[in-house]
């Protein structure tokens, strides 16, 4: 008696687990095209998975750059290559004769999924809550404004400026009737002239963040619901309303959820068809003996040596060459990342893909490239008042070595064997580096608060402007970027060079001001020059995505010596255009 | 009486759970970096603010002061707690960890328990036999496995399973295998799903027996031959009995003594799950959830898992006591009787 | 008397958790020990003669009531007045198994109060002693075992090492509990003949704990026996009268129930009948006299009434606690139909 | 000059170990006993190569014992006279004295060696732990540490990667950076179990101090230290050593060893404390009660030496815990990166993705089978172990 009274026991338990998994789901499609399209992403699982666009654990966090235009557009994309943006929600912007402000026209046959149309509502309204959030574009702009049913203009707080077109540009436009009420509720309290320090403010951005729309009303060709979003994998679905639902060739866009070692044997499978994850070396070799093709693109950064300039010696600029000089960056680049990371050649603080476009020829043939040359940095130690000590340890005259502790983030493995080899290296010609792995977090802190001797993060940016390259990571982690009371680099950016006085803060940020280009070309060639010579950071390699792409699940991939493939990873990834317009379609 | 122990009892699991609580309270924050960092990091990376832009735009993004004193986010926390309420995760602003747990606990419970039982049923079968078949091939061979299997970590083995049966073998479909249930299936009582469920749990569970049933093993064998040379068992014999009749009986039943306690002590780990197998298969567990928590530096759902974790064993600590003074009649003796 | 006691108990209860319940095992023990002196408790297991045994040891304290040493309670001796009593007071365990730490040799065994208590001086004195105390207690020649470990001796050895242990700081008593029961019959008798060697040159008292009223017999003639029941000593005195001239039921019961080396005496022997064979749990101690549900001289109204202690009775020279014999009614054959107004 | 464990696999190590060698190696010579002779000459050879003069020292010691209690049986010892007391002499000089001891302890070493040789699987473990230690200790002399990377000479033209499979030049093949596997296999295992055995060493010991303190003094000591360690085991421990690793930077490997015995001792010391309280009621504790010996002599002396067994071999699974839970740490990459080492290699291969590259497989498989190795050497060590601290089973010679 008691036995079976156990039984049913365990058995109603086991029933009301298996109950509480899952809810149900159901799917829908009519008329879309045939064929799957599979990438991966490490999404999140709801709960924290919502459909809020302005929220963390919303389509943001969820889609990534590269797949959230799917669903929601923005108005262009931006052609590295050729320098231009091509329509995607927008049909046509510019800036005003006056420079006084920019403006941006959707197109008119825009709809969003519901079947209403896509207006200058929906882009004010996004813009409003944006306020609320404290969004990077009111840096520059200071008001956002409906000229007709889908023009808008946005005034300039001072002079106009090609970043804040970039931003204009790429920013998603969310449907402002799913979020009419906030959107009154934002405009209102802007109306009142509240700021954001006020309290009612953070009151309203706190209601923003935890808003949950019931659905998503997507201005892309897909579209989604929360039952879509699996444990394995997410379901973006075909819907007939969009700019691109037309030509579009996939009735499904598939997201497998995983990082890097769940993905790998996804693709290694066939079941993903293209994915973003940063693969190393031995898995790249891997995908190429199983057949799938490896597209190589730009990262848009590369990891760089950062000198603490308060520590003797990596104030000396000679030292500081010389470590630029002992340090193969060909070995460095293929140990960081075998294939997917390349050695900087230019040295001078602008990705080298930039360089071509934006540096004067006349400075590029000036720049020093630091090629692997120990001869010369001997020379340069010397020079400074260096020779080896009995150990072979550079030391100066008073018997000081060269010696440092070199910190670096433990969990990103490709900046740890970035810097375990440049440490190597610099061991091997005679200084006395010592590494040690900290948490990454540890290692951001300790960066900003100027704790380090050496250590390493990212220099340049997936921005296409030399005023945003340079800033990172000699604003990032210098003045500029720094918070009150700390220290960062440390690195003096007013000094006498080449008999004159220079502000390099001044010249960077001039170097993206105003709209005339080869003014601004000119001044970053200053500026290279400048980096050039200081050596402030020495930027060791340049990370490109080596991205499997498995043709025989998808073809229509661009070839080799497409020009959109000088897109970085991100928000100009080239399958966002490639897959709208339909270049991409299922093989066979 | 029973009820002055019961109380005892109840007291010395409420206060191990809030020193555990506070303990873990502290240490949380006391790691580097915030969840508030995490984000402006990723920020500036993104969208190359200034750190101080960046600290705004994160703020914004936040339940969370980070420059609020740590004794009035433990009072308002501990307040908060004492009403039943878990607070909001600090990462995904707006959803409630309790929210979370009831999501990720499920699946954690159904794995890692099926895992525990077919481990512990194995464990105690091949151990008896191993006993009674002792200095045996069988045993030799089985105990140097058991060993082995000890050795290695389950995460190796996971990552084996996964490439070599999966990748090479071709033995199973990725989608049949990684995450919780297949996406095409209602969630219900239907064939289908149940059989879905299973599919998707067999790696893990696969990976947990392994890791795990060694020690069963090994535990069950001792235990074994330690009865088995008791009297009462030399008694059981000269008396003619039937040997199935004396294993099952008499040899089993004490020889399980000392496990039963530590099964009971298993369960409360059981909600721990594996952070490790949950990353690998995409199981989404609360050992993942932990770990993504961890990472994003989400005190609040770090917390609450603790405090799920640390409550399932100081009751299964309570569980195990209970079942050894109601097996053993040893410790019974001058009880209500 | 004029000679002091060497140890006295006075009104010693005890009391045990078990769960969580208390269980009486010693109620009102009283009990004197003369110097030199060998006492007998004898009792069925369970009595409380262990526990009787560990108090008088000093490894367990006393509930209530007082145990004196020399005169004076053992709670009151401090500093080195308590060491020298501690060390004056031994035992000697039941179990020769369990009574000898397997990991020591036994010349370490010995060596260890030896040294610790500075009874020697020097290596060659130490050795010399062990030879000494090894030879006492004809473990010879000593070379044989001082090396061996007590897995390598068989249970008498060890139960003469175990003495010989006790003999190392010089005790004034010895608590041998059950001391031979474990050793074969064969070696039963040289052991106790060895123990009353070591009293007579030692001038040291042993109280000698045993469920076997045959030996309690042979080792105590001459000297006394105390009986006990259920936690109290219900008959004390010379071992000739308890034995030959037993008063108290239980006592005559036990006696009855003695195998005698002859069979055919054995089997004519008549066995006392008691009422009942049971015998109470520690947790139902019955009122009055906890032995008279069982005995067959049960008086209604008075055994079970009054708690009897120790005391003289008429025509015993020994002391008994039975209140129809310390009160003078005398024991008749109880008649079950009396029982029955009373129970009514 | 170095002559402790810097002289270890050198030159001066060996010549120190046959110089430890000659006292003991005399007098067998001396009492013709050849066979032990030989045995120690190879002993304390081994032992001074191994540990320099530690290791020396310590066989000189042991073996000195060894052949002394083959060489003393003939000496006349009072205790085996059958004389009467009064005829016999029993003052011994410091030199005799010292003799029985050294005969002693040589007889526990031999009854220790038979004791190991006796268990087969047993034995096995040890010849595992001593492969390790031979690997370990003489490795370095015959393989050269390789830990540069190697880009120009071992990029094979066109070459995504530099890992290769086993060849005849490298039997282990090449790592991620073209290194040597083999070397850092065998230069890699240092670390890990120093610092696992450590960590065994400080569990232990808490778990052992503690214990026996809660067994013996009972009460109020009793209840502090069961409620500490029902909190400790009560934190989710994995978890906690995650955070824990967050905040403290383990760039110690014994920082490591001490956290995981801040975390892992309550489960023995639980065991222990059942072991103390079962053993205080035993009837030879209590006899050393009543002979007032002592609290320290029935710690020293009459507990522990009968735990000591159960100590040893739970010290050896704590052991095997630790190594398991460092391995573990460092895969998820908590721990700072330091090469070489077998976890690290685990780690590297796991965040370069070895396991799905064919060729590079060795290079994760070597770590993980030198770890089962190992700790399978270890749980077949105990059964040994058993024998050799089971005064019962070992035979007094």
């Amino acid at each position: 008696m008691k036995r079976y009274l156990h039984l049913l026991l365990v058995a109603a338990l086991a029933f009301a687990v298996l109950g509480m998994m899952a809810p149900a789901r159901t799917t829908t499609a009519q008329e879309a095209p045939s064929g799957v399209f599979s990438g991966a992403f490490d999404y999140l699982l709801p709960p924290e998975h919502h459909l809020n666009s302005f929220a963390r654990g919303g389509l943001g966090t969820n889609l990534s750059s590269t797949y959230r235009s799917f669903v929601e557009l923005p108005h262009a994309f931006y052609m590295w290559a050729s320098n231009e943006y091509v329509p995607l929600l927008g049909e046509s912007w510019g800036f005003a004769d006056d420079g006084s402000y920019y403006w941006t026209k959707v197109n008119p046959d825009a709809k969003w999924s519901d079947g209403s149309p896509v207006t200058a509502d929906d882009v004010v309204g996004t813009y409003t809550i944006g306020r609320i959030l404290g969004w990077s574009q009111f840096k520059y702009i200071d008001k956002v404004e409906k000229e007709d049913d889908y023009t808008v203009r946005y005034y300039f707080i001072d002079q106009p400026s090609l970043v804040a077109e970039r931003l204009i540009l790429k920013e998603y436009i969310v449907n402002a009737a799913n979020y009419a009420d906030l959107i009154a509720k934002a405009q209102e309290l802007i109306d009142s002239g509240a700021t954001p320090d006020d309290d009612a403010w953070s009151a309203l951005a706190d209601e923003i963040r935890e808003y949950r729309p019931e659905q998503l009303i997507a201005s892309g060709p897909y579209v989604y619901s929360l039952d879509d979003v699996g444990d394995a994998y997410m379901t973006l679905h075909w819907q007939p309303n969009s700019l691109f639902s037309d030509s579009v060739n996939f009735g499904e866009i598939r997201i497998w959820k995983g990082e890097t070692e769940a993905t790998t044997p996804l693709v290694l499978s066939g079941e993903v068809a293209h994915a973003t994850h940063v693969f190393p070396p031995a898995t790249q070799e891997a995908f190429q003996d199983a057949g799938i093709r490896l597209i190589t693109i730009p990262r848009g950064y590369g990891p760089a040596l950062l000198f603490q300039h308060d520590h003797y010696p990596w104030n000396i600029k000679e030292v500081r060459q010389a470590t630029a000089l002992v340090i193969d960056r060909a070995e460095n680049a293929f140990l960081t990342n075998g294939m997917g990371a390349t050695p900087t050649v230019y040295m001078s603080g602008l990705a080298d893909i930039s360089v071509p476009t934006w540096l004067p020829q006349d400075v590029i043939d000036q720049l020093d490239r630091y090629e692997f040359n120990t001869e010369r940095a001997e020379e340069l130690m010397r020079s400074a008042g260096f020779e080896r000590n009995d150990d072979g340890i550079w030391a100066d005259a008073d018997g000081n070595t060269v010696s440092a502790e070199y910190k670096f983030p433990a969990e990103f493995n490709d900046f740890a064997a970035a810097s375990l080899n440049a440490a190597d290296q610099m061991n091997e010609f005679g200084f006395d580096i010592t590494t040690r792995g900290v948490p990454w977090q540890q290692c951001a802190e300790d960066i900003r608060n100027g704790d380090f001797e050496l250590s390493i993060w990212s220099w340049a940016s997936g921005s296409p402007f030399p005023a945003r390259q340079f800033w990172n990571p000699l604003q990032r982690h210098n003045y500029v970027g720094l918070a009150e009371g700390q220290k960062g680099i440390n690195f003096p950016m007013q000094f006498e060079w080449n008999g004159e006085e220079v502000d390099l803060d001044a010249m960077i940020t001039a170097t993206g001001a105003g709209l005339d280009i080869e003014a601004q070309k000119e001044m970053a060639g200053k500026v290279a020059l400048i980096i050039n010579d200081m050596m402030p950071f020495v930027p060791l390699n340049y990370l490109v995505s080596v991205e499997p792409f498995n043709e025989k699940l998808v073809a229509g991939a661009p070839a080799d010596d497409d020009p959109i493939l000088k897109n970085p990873s991100g928000s100009d990834h080239f399958i966002i255009y490639d897959l709208l317009t339909g270049v991409l379609r299922p093989a066979e | 009486m029973w009820r002055s122990y019961a109380f005892r009892v109840t007291v010395q699991g409420l206060l191990t759970l809030w020193a555990v609580t506070t303990f873990t309270f502290v240490m949380i924050r006391k790691m580097p970096g915030n969840p508030v960092e995490v984000v402006i990091d990723q920020l500036i990376d993104r969208q190359q603010l200034s750190y101080e832009e960046a600290r705004q735009q994160a703020a914004g993004l936040f339940d969370f002061d980070p420059g609020q004193p740590l004794i009035e986010q433990y009072a308002d926390y501990m307040n908060k707690l004492l009403h039943g309420d878990m607070g909001k995760s600090i990462s995904s602003a707006g959803t409630p960890v309790a929210n979370q747990i009831k999501r990720y606990l499920p699946w954690t419970l159904f794995s890692v328990g099926s895992g525990l039982i077919i481990s512990f049923t194995l464990g105690v079968l091949l151990g008896m036999a191993m006993a009674y078949w002792r200095g045996s091939v069988f045993d030799n061979v089985l105990t140097a496995a058991a060993s082995l299997m000890y050795g290695i970590p389950d995460f190796i083995i996971a990552l084996l399973l996964l490439l070599v049966a999966g990748v090479q073998l071709k033995l199973f479909s990725m989608e049949d295998v990684l995450g919780g249930v297949g996406q095409d299936v209602h969630a219900g009582l239907n064939l289908p799903y149940l059989k879905s469920v299973v599919q998707h749990a067999a790696l893990p569970v696969i990976t947990y027996v392994w890791g795990t049933v060694g020690g069963w093993i090994l535990t069950m064998k001792s235990s074994t031959i330690s009865t088995l040379g008791e009297d009462y068992i030399m008694v059981a014999k000269a008396r003619g009995l039937p040997e199935r009749r004396i294993l099952t009986a008499y040899v089993g039943r004490n020889a399980m003594l000392p496990l039963v306690t530590r099964l009971a002590i298993s369960i409360g780990f059981v909600v721990g799950g594996s952070v490790i197998i949950e990353f690998i298969f995409q199981y989404p567990g609360l050992g993942r959830q932990l770990a993504m928590a961890i990472g994003t530096r989400d005190y609040t759902t770090m917390q609450g898992i603790f405090l799920v974790i640390a409550s399932a064993v100081v009751f299964s600590n309570i569980l195990a006591d209970l079942l050894f003074g109601m097996l053993d009649p040893r410790v019974r003796v001058g009880g209500e009787e | 008397m004029s000679e002091q006691p060497l140890i006295e108990l006075r009104h010693v209860y005890r009391t045990f958790k078990q769960g969580r319940q208390l269980i009486p095992v010693l109620q009102d023990v009283n009990l004197t020990i003369a110097p030199n002196e060998i006492v007998c408790l004898v009792g069925e297991s369970g009595c409380g003669k262990t526990t009787t045994g560990k108090i008088i040891a000093g490894l367990l304290p006393q509930s209530e009531g007082e145990v004196l040493f020399q005169g004076r309670p053992l709670e009151s001796y401090r500093g080195k007045e308590r060491a020298a009593m501690r060390r004056a007071l031994q035992i000697v365990h039941q179990d020769p198994f369990a009574s000898l730490n397997p990991a020591h040799t036994i010349g370490q065994i010995l060596s260890f109060p030896l040294k610790h208590h500075k009874m020697v001086s020097g290596r060659a004195e130490l050795r010399r002693r062990i030879w000494e105390l090894l030879t006492l207690v004809d473990l010879t020649p000593p070379g044989d075992v001082v090396n061996k470990y007590p897995h390598q001796l068989s249970g008498g050895q060890r139960q003469r090492v175990s003495i010989a242990r006790a003999l190392t700081v010089q005790p004034k008593l010895i608590v041998a509990d059950e001391a031979v029961s474990m050793v074969d019959m064969s070696i039963r008798v040289s052991l106790l003949q060895m123990l009353h060697d070591l009293r007579d040159k030692l001038n040291v008292a042993i109280i000698f704990i045993t469920h076997d009223l045959a030996l309690a017999k042979y080792f105590a003639w001459g000297e006394r026996i105390a009986v006990m029941y259920l936690g109290r000593v219900v008959e004390i005195g010379p071992t000739e009268q308890v034995i030959g001239n037993s008063a108290h039921p239980y006592t005559r019961a036990l006696i009855s129930a003695v195998p005698e080396a002859d069979p055919i005496r054995t089997r004519s022997k008549q066995r006392m009948k008691l009422r009942s064979e049971d015998i109470p749990k520690l947790t139902e101690i019955p009122s009055g006299c906890a032995f008279h549900p069982r005995c067959p001289f049960f008086v209604p109204g008075v055994c079970d009434a009054r708690v009897p202690t120790l005391g003289a009775a008429e025509g015993y020279a020994q002391q008994v606690a039975c209140p129809p014999l310390t009160e003078g009614l005398g024991l008749r054959e109880y008649e079950a139909a009396a029982e029955a107004p009373v129970a009514g | 000059m170095n002559l402790g464990f810097g002289a270890a696999a050198t030159l001066t190590g060996l010549l120190i170990g046959v110089l430890c060698s000659l006292p003991p190696l005399g007098l067998a010579l001396k009492h013709r006993l050849y066979r032990p002779a030989l045995l120690t000459l190879a002993a304390c050879a081994l032992g001074g190569f191994s540990a320099g003069l530690w290791g020396g020292a310590l066989m000189l010691v042991l073996m000195s014992g060894v052949v002394i209690s083959y060489a003393y049986v003939d000496r006349e010892d009072p205790f085996t006279s059958r004389a009467s007391i009064d005829e016999v002499d029993f003052s011994e000089s410091n030199w005799e004295f010292s003799l029985r001891k050294m005969a002693a302890l040589g007889r526990t070493v031999r009854a220790s060696a038979h004791a190991l040789v006796r268990n087969k699987a047993g034995f096995l473990g040890f010849l595992g732990l001593v492969f390790f230690f031979v690997m370990i200790v003489f490795g370095p002399l015959f393989i050269e540490y390789d830990g540069q990377p190697h880009y120009y000479d071992r990029l094979k033209p066109g070459a995504k990667t530099l890992f290769q499979g086993p060849s005849k030049e490298f039997p282990l093949g090449l790592d991620w950076q073209g290194r040597d596997v083999l070397s850092h296999i065998v230069y890699g295992g240092k670390n890990l179990i120093r610092t696992s055995v450590e960590a065994g060493l400080m569990t232990t010991v808490i778990a052992v101090v503690l214990g026996s303190m809660a067994g013996l003094l009972g009460g109020v000591v009793d209840q502090a230290l069961s409620a500490l360690s029902n909190f400790i085991l009560t934190i989710p421990t994995f978890p906690l050593l995650v955070v824990l690793a967050g905040i403290i930077t383990f760039d110690n490997h014994t920082y490591l060893a001490l956290l995981f015995a801040a975390l892992y001792w309550p489960t023995l010391m639980r065991a222990v404390r059942a072991q103390v309280f079962s053993l205080r009621e035993r009837d030879y504790v209590q006899a050393a009660v009543a002979l007032d010996l002592g609290l320290p002599h029935l710690i020293f002396r009459e507990v522990l030496p009968n735990m000591i067994s159960y100590i040893v071999v739970n010290m050896i699974f704590t052991i095997r815990g630790a190594m398991y839970a460092l391995v573990g740490l460092v895969f998820l990459g908590m721990v700072p990166v330091q090469e070489p080492d077998w976890a690290v290699m685990i780690y590297i291969g796991r965040t370069r993705q070895v396991i799905f590259n064919a060729r590079a497989a060795s290079m994760l498989l070597s770590p993980i089978i030198a770890i089962a190795l190992f700790q399978l050497s270890l749980v077949l060590f105990t059964r040994s172990l058993e024998e050799i601290f089971n005064p019962r089973l070992r035979r007094g010679l």
